[in-house]
């Protein structure tokens, strides 16, 4: 399947934009995403941490991404 | 409502924030002001640039206001927050807390700014003379 | 000058206040509003009289703001209280700091607050339907 | 001596004013003071407590009164 991930602040510059698309299997778990992004974005490797959040929550690496999701990256915030 | 959320492009009203959370039942209110300051660990900063995931940020925004509510007994709570390119001097973020108690005021403020700053997805950059950088992103 | 302190017999300006702080040097302003309540101890509260020892107030004040300064590192404090007669919903008092670092804000605050409660000389009569009553005069 | 004593607060309606005028020996305390107020005016003794300021200082029961001096009392403050 194919999903669109939304980037921000840091990960806008890594990815070269503000959405990706990429190719999962159906069953792609947060984890095998973060896996995929790492080998083609080494530098998200760098950052102090960073999280995927699908449909506006925060999600564990265990958790399932589902074809229609909003996923997202999410950089370490610094909001305030 | 008790509760009023907001992220904005334009100036933030620290009278507006103060006049909404103001009520008969409360004897105290606190607020908290971020305000942009003109340098960083000894370095200028020029101005500061604030990107959101506005929907997910407004989303945390209310979790971390719901649980002041739940944690302390307060009235009202009002958290704006800005977006876009702020100078030096500007207000990136106002936090207002009335409580018929201040302890309480000073507890729930406090709390909501520390997790706002560790939760909500709201990202800032600070540009320099010479150039700029992503706040935290690197260890 | 890093402090103001005033007493004052019409409204308090919030904004004045916020405006007077802040500084290019901050980032962030703790602010303590307090406000008059319409019920104390289950009690409809009218309104509230205050009278101060103005010249032992206004010292007692700096002290205060002085110890503040001493104990965190904060930019400016701004002390301003009511005295005369004030509606349920009116300001008597406004305490604003301004540091570079959120947490001496809050301390800071807090303090003075918390201090001026026990050692500044003013003093609130509550007035009730029924009659009124010096607050904490009587154990 | 001839003193002057500034009131405030309930002690105002204590001694009936703002102002109260006492006798006091050129040696007396602040402890003197007290006693001799608390005689004329026995509700002094049903306050929480109750400070005496001299020249805008709290002072202590040792503490000697002057002539000149400028004496308030200072019934448990309630401002804020």
């Amino acid at each position: 399947m194919k999903v669109n991930i939304l980037a921000f602040g840091i990960t806008k510059d890594i990815f070269g934009g503000p959405a990706l698309s990429v190719d999962l299997n159906n069953d792609a778990t947060v984890s095998n995403l973060k896996y995929l992004l790492e080998g083609q974005y080494p530098q998200l490797k760098k950052l102090s941490t960073y999280m995927v959040a699908i449909n506006n929550e925060y999600a564990l690496d265990g958790d399932t991404v589902h074809e229609r999701d909003e996923i997202a990256i999410i950089p370490p915030v610094s909001g305030g | 409502m008790d509760i009023e959320i907001k992220l904005s492009v334009t100036t933030l009203d620290v009278q507006h924030c103060i006049d909404w959370v103001m009520s008969p039942e409360c004897g105290g209110i606190d607020v908290f002001i971020g305000t942009v300051r003109n340098a960083t660990k000894g370095k200028a900063v020029l101005r500061l640039a604030f990107e959101a995931y506005e929907k997910m940020a407004i989303k945390e925004l209310e979790k971390i206001a719901q649980q002041a509510l739940d944690k302390w007994p307060v009235q009202k709570i009002l958290i704006h927050h800005r977006t876009g390119v702020l100078q030096v001097g500007e207000i990136p973020v106002i936090i207002a807390v009335a409580t018929a108690h201040r302890d309480a005021a000073f507890d729930a403020c406090r709390y909501i700014i520390d997790t706002l700053k560790q939760t909500v997805p709201i990202w800032k950059k600070e540009i320099f003379e010479d150039g700029e950088v992503w706040v935290a992103a690197h260890p």
